[in-house]
């Protein structure tokens, strides 16, 4: 599903960490754990096609990126945000399907209200209805905990299981451990650059 | 497609600001020309394509300035350039929604900024056309500006300075377009000179406008 | 070896900035020689030998130095745009080093331009300044010249920095071609068409023979500038590895 | 052939004498300066790199070489 040869990601053209060759198959949960600043987020941005300063190859299928930001729109409401993403992956998103992932979450009843007046946790809950919308098998999430009540960690480790369970991938970088059994890789932080 | 622009929709209709606050700029500034210029009416219409021109390419700096500063703060813009098939077709909505609420709403107006230019009647016609020539060029070219731009806080000075020397053209095509007609000499070259820079805009500028965000993004 | 594959290892090799730092070393010495011999033939042949404009008088004489200031100006914006496009498809870093080498010389003549062409216009027109289609081109190269310096200010990021100002300098270039005809296009809109002295004239051998001198001397000497500042550049980004700290044991 | 009968008369240049030496005299100073520039520069990398090959390690003061 992802395969990594070699890759160290390099900013402003400092190599971040030593070279990484990883794979990660179906119904695999990968936890990429580091100090701060070892190079977490800008490995996944990398993989998501957002960072291109680079070195070595990877190859990966279609993906879901989720960063430290919300990508929410703050004027919409949900369910707009929701029909929004759906047309970017072009799909059209039925009704019954925004339902489900809503009551997934317990954010039903927040349908209509426009993010903007939501809570930091409650915009988190709707990102990931919007994982559940999208029909991408490999999902890149950076520090999905944050921000999250006790009750959203547990639909958090409730929603990645069941979508390890399906075949899909997680590669994601926590600090906190995840109740789901998650192979873990360390990025080793270059210190001095050779 | 529909999906995507229906977005485009609703956030131009819930943030209006965005829209009404440039227009109401175009006519203070027409205003305060018009009051601070000579006032006999035949020197007034020559210099009214002008400032015409020149008010409505600054007015254009500033909401190019917020074209996309809001989706690179929540997010919504990594998702367009990581996750959309086709990220192209959302920046070039985008643009195109930028012009409507700019270049387009400024042709529909340019018989009331004509008339408070002083310039005859018979120009209004042309500076329509002149106008809705140009402006896409303003807004495409002015796309690429922000798009590398939207990194910075205060990025709109250097959004000005890295597209205006482009955009001198449009100004120079646009007013002649219209003093010829003031004049009443045949003004087709100068438009067929707009319609033809806005054309090279439009190849160059989504492209150059979706490297430009990769490249800002790439400063978070 | 084929002529195709002589280029191809030369394109590869330029991938690396060392090959690049070694080979240039006598290509800086041989501009060097070129530039002062052609500047200072040149320079002689245009204040003593070569004959007086006979509306202008001796002033024209400023033409030997405005107009190549203004073209080799104007060449190294295009090779930016040239050197961007090889950045954005090939991503070779040398092409950045060339940017950065490339532009501070690039604003500088452009101001140099602007500047003699004032001095020139005020015995031939008493004007410091003249709203001629030559000298607003000339402004306007200085703002896209001054448009890239500002954002490579801006962006911190080296890699940034260069896919940034890269990005501009093609835009750039493309615009150049519309700008020009427009300004030359307005000016001759606005400026009955008497003389206009930037118009070259045909001009006779004996006028035109220091101006080729003059302009190939510039060229030189904008060579040997650039590439010695891409090797300052060379050394400043390369500093940490061991070539640069034998080359410059041994004073290379 | 030479355009001058006396020295005088190639500094006047014709009354406009003022003109054409301001405008090479900017020239040839700017491409000096320019080349001064230049030549410090790497003077200054120089002996910091060469005292630091003496050292091995530890990186240069990162510094643009600017004009």
């Amino acid at each position: 599903m992802l395969t990594l040869v070699e890759l160290a990601c390099k900013r402003d053209e400092r190599t971040l960490f030593a070279p990484l060759s990883e794979t990660v198959t179906p119904g695999e949960c990968v936890a990429l754990a580091g100090s701060n600043g070892s190079g977490k987020t800008t490995l996944l941005r990398t993989l998501a096609g957002i960072h291109s300063q680079f070195e070595g190859s990877f190859q990966c299928e279609p993906f879901l990126y989720q960063g430290h930001r919300i990508a929410l729109d703050e004027l919409l409401n949900p369910l707009e945000n929701l029909h929004w993403f759906g047309a970017l992956d072009g799909r059209t998103v039925s009704d019954d399907a925004l339902r489900d992932a809503l009551a997934r979450v317990d954010m039903l009843p927040y349908a209509l209200t426009p993010c903007g007046r939501m809570s930091q946790g409650q915009q988190r809950r709707i990102t990931m209805a919007r994982w559940l919308l999208s029909a991408r098998k490999l999902w890149f999430l950076d520090e999905p905990l944050t921000a999250l009540d006790r009750q959203g960690q547990v639909v958090l480790n409730d929603i990645i299981a069941s979508h390890i369970d399906a075949g899909g991938a997680v590669f994601c970088a926590t600090h906190a451990s995840l109740d789901v059994a998650a192979r873990e890789i360390t990025l080793a932080p270059l210190t001095e650059a050779p | 497609m529909g999906g995507l622009l229906r977005r485009e929709w609703q956030v131009l209709a819930r943030n209006r600001a965005q829209v009404i606050n440039p227009l109401a700029f175009l006519f203070l500034a027409v205003m305060l020309f018009a009051v601070g210029g000579p006032l006999e009416d035949n020197t007034r219409a020559q210099y009214g394509g002008a400032v015409l021109w020149l008010i409505v390419l600054l007015t254009n700096m500033l909401s190019l300035d917020a074209l996309f500063r809001r989706d690179y703060d929540n997010g919504v813009l990594e998702q367009v350039v990581c996750g959309a098939d086709v990220p192209f077709l959302v920046i070039l909505l985008r643009i195109g929604m930028q012009w409507l609420s700019t270049g387009a709403l400024v042709t529909l107006l340019a018989p009331f900024l004509c008339l408070l230019l002083g310039l005859p009647g018979h120009v209004t016609a042309t500076a329509m056309l002149a106008l809705a020539l140009g402006s896409p060029a303003i807004s495409l070219l002015g796309a690429v500006g922000a798009a590398l731009t939207v990194g910075f806080s205060r990025g709109g000075i250097l959004l000005g300075l890295l597209v205006l020397p482009l955009l001198l053209p449009v100004l120079i095509f646009g007013t002649s377009a219209i003093n010829q007609e003031v004049a009443g000499i045949t003004n087709n070259a100068q438009l067929y000179w707009l319609g033809f820079i806005s054309m090279v805009a439009l190849t160059i500028g989504p492209f150059a406008t979706t490297a430009g965000l990769r490249i800002s993004l790439q400063m978070q | 070896m084929s002529f195709t594959s002589s280029i191809k290892t030369l394109w590869h090799k330029l991938g690396s900035p060392r090959w690049f730092y070694q080979m240039s070393g006598p290509w800086v010495i041989g501009f060097g020689i070129a530039a002062l011999v052609l500047l200072g033939v040149g320079a002689v042949w245009a204040l003593g030998f070569a004959p007086p404009d006979y509306q202008q008088g001796n002033s024209f004489r400023i033409m030997y130095v405005h107009v190549p200031a203004a073209m080799v100006a104007q060449s190294i914006y295009m090779s930016m745009g040239v050197a961007g496009l090889v950045l954005f498809v090939w991503r070779m870093k040398l092409a950045d080093v060339a940017i950065a080498a490339c532009l501070p010389l690039g604003m500088v003549l452009t101001a140099l331009a602007l500047f003699s062409g004032g001095v020139w216009g005020k015995p031939t027109w008493g004007t410091w300044w003249e709203w001629d289609g030559r000298t607003v081109s000339t402004l306007v190269l200085l703002f896209l010249f001054i448009g890239i310096y500002a954002l490579r200010e801006a962006i911190e990021d080296a890699g940034l920095k260069a896919r940034a100002s890269a990005l501009v300098a093609m835009i750039g270039t493309i615009n150049i071609p519309i700008i020009k005809y427009s300004v030359e296009w307005w000016h001759t809109l606005h400026q009955p068409a008497s003389f206009t002295l930037t118009e070259k004239p045909a001009m006779p051998p004996e006028m035109y023979l220091p101006l080729l001198v003059m302009v190939l001397g510039m060229y030189a000497f904008a060579g040997h500038n650039i590439i010695s500042r891409m090797r300052n550049q060379i050394l400043v980004r390369e500093s940490r590895t061991h070539w640069v700290r034998e080359a410059m044991a041994t004073g290379g | 052939m030479v355009q001058f009968e006396s020295w005088a008369s190639f500094f006047a240049m014709g009354g406009h004498g003022l003109y054409v030496w301001l405008a090479y005299g900017a020239t040839f100073l700017v491409l000096a300066i320019s080349y001064l520039s230049v030549r410090g520069a790497r003077k200054r990398l120089q002996q910091e790199l060469s005292w630091l090959s003496g050292e091995g390690g530890g990186a240069t003061q990162e510094e643009e070489t600017k004009l």
